[in-house]
């Protein structure tokens, strides 16, 4: 059966976040003054073909800590 | 041949005109009626109508980006005959090749990729990236440089004033330099130079030029032309998708508002990691001699690739369609021919090298299939499920139409004198004019290319004290290893003078081109240019192009080099108006030992300075008057003999290092040259001018063939003994030394600026802007 | 004893899609007499011909998860053990930016956790954008490294930096930090032109904390660094030929040791 | 008042994906068979103070179109 599973990996709590920076400076300089703060996170959209529910779970996490994040400075959230 | 078989289906062209304009609308196709009738004629003789495969590729052949239809006349008159002995084998191939020593050559590419990037300018300036290397790449030559002339309305323009679909330039010069960073960096190809250049004109139709040079041992030289029947098509690298279909007919057209969402499918996003490894594998298997022929899959697609390889050799052609790896599925047979997907190339190779040959592209886990073989006949058959689609004559399909368009100057009233009071204060204009766009630091752009990745860039287009450091006139490569040789590289062309007088704007931006080369040491060797231009069914865009192409001629000739590739972009025309002319020049000179590059900062107090030339009142279109809202002036002359004349005298000088440093004179003349030395050593100046002009046209003037140089007091002798025996122009002006910058005129003051207020108003304005 | 010939030493230069600084490396090991090899990790069945193993700089597989991420999970599930006995027996293992990064998320630098585990990120730049800029580098006191032993400590080099994910993160913090300068563990800071080892951006290029441009594992012969020494190679700067310095290094260490 | 609102930038169908493939590959690479494909997209989380919950959306729209996302290659989604 097919599945979409979603990670999305953000940084720790205090690890600093220079692309969201960026994007919060870059929309003051645009004149959205109401813009306080920006954090960016990323998003795999991750299709399995699996053959039980129960899989899914071990599997992708597997995948997150061994590829997708680095445990000194993210954080992630698998949901499906 | 087929008659209806669902993925294919056929046209008939025995129709009124109107139908036949529907039916070019309908397919995309972007033919006239004339050249539908004349594809009528065809198939009638052949007894049939034509399918729509077959329609697709006519479209793709004869587009303007393709066959050059309104161009090639005006190419051919003035540009094409032109011959230096340098020269191995040019225009003719999809870069041009020069001699660098007894085994090397060099390739030389220059493309636009305009249209897609005004719509999408991360993908589209990438995929510019990702397709001038496949040229250098399909002659066999290992990329060693990237250059990037970009182009784009003010950073200022206010966002109420954008006309509807067009995108502020910020987000396009933010979204091209984003989208040539990632694909350049990420092929490990390092971006030497380029321009960055702010003009009007461009709102709503960016000018993204990109150019690459490549190295080749001369045995391992390969060209576009299967070897022999019975050679293999092998077709690798990415998948073909629906991305790009109809690339070459979309920049073939005006853009219009609603070209964001009409021309999608003409985007692409490009891939650079199947593309390195594609790289590395072409060149390993040519340099293991198991290709016959190489060419890279551009504008056109399969449709294109495979009668070009076919007919240089005098060959036909047998495809098999559905072999062809795809990326997604249900593509259309004439989906499949036409699409321009990235990162595809294609090698003729024997059947006894085939193994070997895709043993080298699974190495490498790029996909490699063979999708068809070289017949005898000079005609392509396609075959698509074992049916014939298609079967053309090659000849009928890659002629194409050639237009002697109609040409018209416009009518103008600013040829008389600029009338506006000279202000008072002219240190104020200096310092805005250095701190406007056009000339401030591109340091912003630069250093987000990685300029040093193969170890080669032995002068960047950064110099001096880390991290203050100032332009470069020319980036130099050494690119061959144990070889002392350099090439240097440059682009250039101001947009200004060419859209108020094409002809002595074009000269110019030759004489840009070799002077640029000269200060650093290098004598020119080759040029290849692009020419962005309007509508050319327009009579005065007609006209802009055929004067510039007379003005390149007539410099290029008479400097020892020629333009050994180009690519010529017109439609270049929003809703908001055309593009400025601008022919895009880029200049390869040769620097015999790259360790004696010369820079433009001053090297020690105490020197004496000179100015090579001559100061002209030449003041029109320039960057004073720009800033003065002033209209009118002469365009700066070109005098090609004496720049062949001064260039060697120059060089010379250089070699044997009696000049120090070196700059040329360009956009905002005297007064911005000598700022821009004192930037990178932060040394400063005392000048002394004592022509007989005004003030401010001494101070701005943009006269060609001008250099500013340093000499050791000890060396003043040398230096004008030279120059006076090459009958070279040339006036002593002043000496170095101090942190500030003095400049006076007949003894007046004019300018007393300290180096780091100079480096201030030079090094922030990008920054500021684009944070 | 006696020592191994230049030439007889084996460096085996790995790469994949992306990786794109090989052929300086390769010439960097050239010029000082040894034998490189580029070797394409698919075609990487063992490690025994090598002497050292360098992994060189560029892109990767594209970055696309993170800087060198995808490397080093194709290296952990291929080759993982008989690097870390690689390791074990002391031959040296080094890289160069992208390779840097690669080490680091294979676990291998700082090397203070159990095999294999991640323990330090070379996390996005300050700037968030890629910097490609000459840096100053100061050798710092550090324990004797295969890389740098014959770089005295306190000399400064001028080499080339280009990436965009430079900043070197530790788990654990400020402790964490404190700990490799204890044990030696750092090689370069990023100086200006004053030596100063806090000097601000530009000069720190990246952000990293403490000015941090290279590190090594304690016993020396892991190492790994953002600038590009194999590009300084033949660009005499004010210590003459600051990249042909750490090249030879290594090669006498390896004659000496094994 | 102070509201997060989350951007969510995906590539539209047919545009290719070069990350999306590259992770695929590295997926499979590493042993998990499962995996049939994989899209990567961007999220802003972003922190606004706003008078009104309308001027949200509108403001929120602008900065997306103008800033992070083009439409001719992305889809986006607005949500908080
Ligand atoms: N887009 C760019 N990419 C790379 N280099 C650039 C770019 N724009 C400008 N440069 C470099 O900056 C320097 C100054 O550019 P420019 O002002 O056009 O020079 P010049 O007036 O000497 O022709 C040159 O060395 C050029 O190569
Ligand atoms: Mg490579």
């Amino acid at each position: 059966m097919e599945k979409e599973v979603t990670v999305t990996i953000g940084l720790k709590k205090g690890i600093s976040d220079p692309e969201g920076k960026n994007v919060t400076k870059a929309l003051s300089l645009l004149g959205f003054s109401s813009v306080k703060d920006v954090t960016v996170n990323k998003r795999y959209v991750i299709t399995l073909d699996v053959e039980s529910e129960e899989q899914i779970e071990q599997s992708v996490r597997e995948m997150t800590e061994k590829l997708l994040a680095n445990p000194v400075i993210h954080h992630y959230d698998i949901a499906w | 041949m087929v008659n209806n078989m669902g993925d294919v289906t056929r046209l008939s062209l025995n129709v009124s005109d109107d139908e036949l304009a529907r039916i070019s609308e309908e397919t995309g196709t972007g033919l006239s009626v004339n050249e539908l009738k004349e594809i009528r004629d065809y198939f009638e003789k052949e007894g049939r109508d034509p399918t729509d495969i077959e329609l697709q590729a006519l479209g793709q052949a004869w587009s303007e980006h393709c066959c050059y239809k309104s161009s090639k006349y005006y190419l051919k008159k003035y540009l094409f005959h032109l011959d230096a002995p340098q020269n191995i084998r040019v225009i003719k191939e999809d870069a041009g090749l020069v001699e660098f020593d007894d085994d090397h050559a060099y390739a030389v590419a220059l493309e636009s990729h305009n249209h897609p990037s005004a719509i999408e300018p991360y993908g589209g300036a990438a995929t510019g990236i990702g397709g001038i290397l496949r040229d250098v790449v399909c002659m066999g030559a290992q990329p060693v440089a990237l250059v990037d002339p970009i182009f784009f309305a003010p950073l200022t323009t206010d966002y109420d004033e954008l006309p509807r679909g067009v995108k502020h330039p910020k987000f396009i010069f933010s979204g091209v330099v984003s989208g040539i960073r990632d694909y350049g960096n990420r092929v490990g190809i390092p971006t030497v130079a380029g321009m960055t250049t702010f003009h009007p004109g461009y709102l709503g139709n960016c000018l993204v030029n990109v150019g690459c040079i490549g190295i080749v041992k001369k045995d391992d030289i390969i060209y576009s032309r299967v070897g022999g029947v019975g050679d293999l098509f092998v077709l690798a690298g990415g998948g073909t998708g629906r991305d790009g279909i109809h690339g070459v007919t979309f920049a073939s057209k005006e853009l219009a508002d609603d070209s964001e969402t009409s021309s999608r499918s003409a985007v692409q996003v490009g891939d650079p990691i199947m593309k390195e490894p594609l790289i590395h594998a072409c060149l390993e298997a040519n340099a293991k001699k198991l290709l016959t022929g190489l060419k890279d899959l551009g504008g056109g697609g399969l449709s294109c690739v495979v009668g070009e390889m076919a007919e240089a050799a005098g060959f036909g052609a047998h495809i098999d369609l559905e072999k062809v790896h795809l990326k997604e599925g249900g593509m259309l047979p004439w989906e499949i021919w036409v699409s321009e997907s990235q990162e595809r190339m294609m090698m003729s190779v024997t059947k006894d090298n085939l193994d070997d040959v895709l043993a080298i592209f699974d190495k490498w886990d790029v996909p490699a299939v063979v999708i068809g073989e070289v017949t005898p006949e000079e005609r392509v058959h396609v075959f698509w499920k074992g049916e014939e689609i298609y079967d053309m004559e090659i000849s009928f399909v890659t002629t194409g139409p050639m237009y002697q368009r109609p040409t018209e100057p416009p009518v103008r009233d600013q040829d008389g004198e600029a009338r506006f009071e000279t202000p008072a204060n002219l240190e104020e204009v200096l310092i805005d004019i250095l701190s406007s766009c056009n000339i401030a630091s591109k340091d912003w752009v630069i250093r987000q290319y990685d300029f040093e990745v193969r170890a080669n860039t032995t002068s960047p287009s950064l110099v001096g004290t880390a991290n203050s450091e100032t332009h470069a006139d020319a980036a130099v490569v050494r690119p061959v290893e144990g070889s002392s040789r350099g090439l240097a590289i440059t682009s250039d062309v101001n947009p200004h003078l060419v859209a108020r007088d094409p002809y002595w704007g074009a000269a110019s931006a030759v004489d840009e081109t070799v002077r640029n080369l000269a200060a650093v040491g290098a004598r020119v060797h080759s040029f290849a240019d692009c020419l962005n231009f309007g509508n050319p069914e327009k009579p005065e865009k007609m006209w802009e192009f055929s004067m510039a192409v007379q003005g390149l001629a007539f410099v290029a000739e008479k400097v020892g080099a020629t333009f050994v590739s180009g690519n010529v972009s017109l439609y270049n025309e929003a809703p908001a108006g055309a593009c400025p002319p601008t022919p895009t020049i880029m200049g390869i000179g040769i620097i015999e030992d790259a360790a004696l590059t010369a820079t433009p900062l001053f090297k020690s107090a105490g020197d004496t300075l000179y100015l090579i030339g001559e100061t002209k009142d030449e003041l029109g279109a320039s960057a004073y008057y720009r800033i003065m809202g002033a209209d009118g002036g002469t365009v700066p002359r070109v005098d090609p003999d004496l720049l062949a004349r001064a260039s060697e005298a120059l060089v010379s000088l250089i070699e044997d290092r009696t000049v120090v440093a070196c700059h040329d004179v360009s956009e905002g003349g005297i007064a911005i040259a000598l700022s821009e030395m004192c930037l990178g050593s932060t040394m400063g100046a005392s000048i002394e001018l004592h022509d007989e002009l005004g003030p401010d046209t001494s101070l701005f003037s943009e006269s060609n063939t001008r250099w500013i140089c340093e000499v050791e007091p000890a060396n003043e002798d040398a230096f004008e003994k030279a120059l006076a025996e090459s009958n070279v122009p040339f006036t002593k002006i002043g000496s170095t030394g101090w942190d500030r910058l003095t400049i006076s005129h007949k003894g007046r003051q004019l300018v007393s600026l300290s180096t780091s207020k100079l480096m201030d108003a030079w090094q922030r304005p990008l920054w500021e802007t684009m944070g | 004893m006696i020592e191994m010939r230049p030439q007889d030493i084996h460096a085996c230069i790995v790469r994949i899609e992306g990786t794109n600084n090989e052929d300086e490396m390769y010439r960097a090991f050239k010029n000082v007499g040894a034998t490189p090899h580029l070797v394409h990790l698919n075609e990487l069945k063992t490690l025994d011909p090598y002497q050292c193993i360098m992994i060189p700089g560029g892109f990767s597989a594209g970055d696309y998860v993170r800087a060198g991420a995808i490397f080093a999970s194709r290296i952990r599930s291929r080759l993982f053990d008989e690097l870390l006995d690689f390791v074990d027996h002391g031959y040296p293992v080094g890289g160069i930016c992208n390779g840097f990064q690669v080490l680091v998320e294979l676990g291998l630098l700082p090397g203070d956790g159990e095999p294999g585990e991640v323990t330090a990120c070379l996390a996005e730049n300050d700037s968030a954008r890629f910097e490609c800029r000459h840096s100053l580098l100061l050798r710092t006191p550090s324990n004797p490294c295969a890389f740098t032993s014959r770089l005295p400590e306190g000399e400064r080099l001028m080499v080339p930096s280009a990436h965009a994910e430079g900043k070197l993160l530790l788990a654990g913090g400020i402790r964490a930090y404190k700990r490799i300068e204890e044990r030696g563990q750092v090689l370069f800071k990023y100086v200006n032109y004053a030596n100063e080892t806090e000097a601000p951006y530009p000069w720190n290029p990246n952000g990293s904390p403490h000015n941090i441009a290279g590190i090594c594992n304690e016993k020396g012969n892991v190492f790994g660094m953002m600038p590009h020494p194999e590009r300084a190679f033949d660009i005499e700067n004010e210590n003459g030929y600051a990249g042909r310095t750490l090249f030879e290094s290594l090669i006498r260490y390896i004659g000496e040791t094994f």
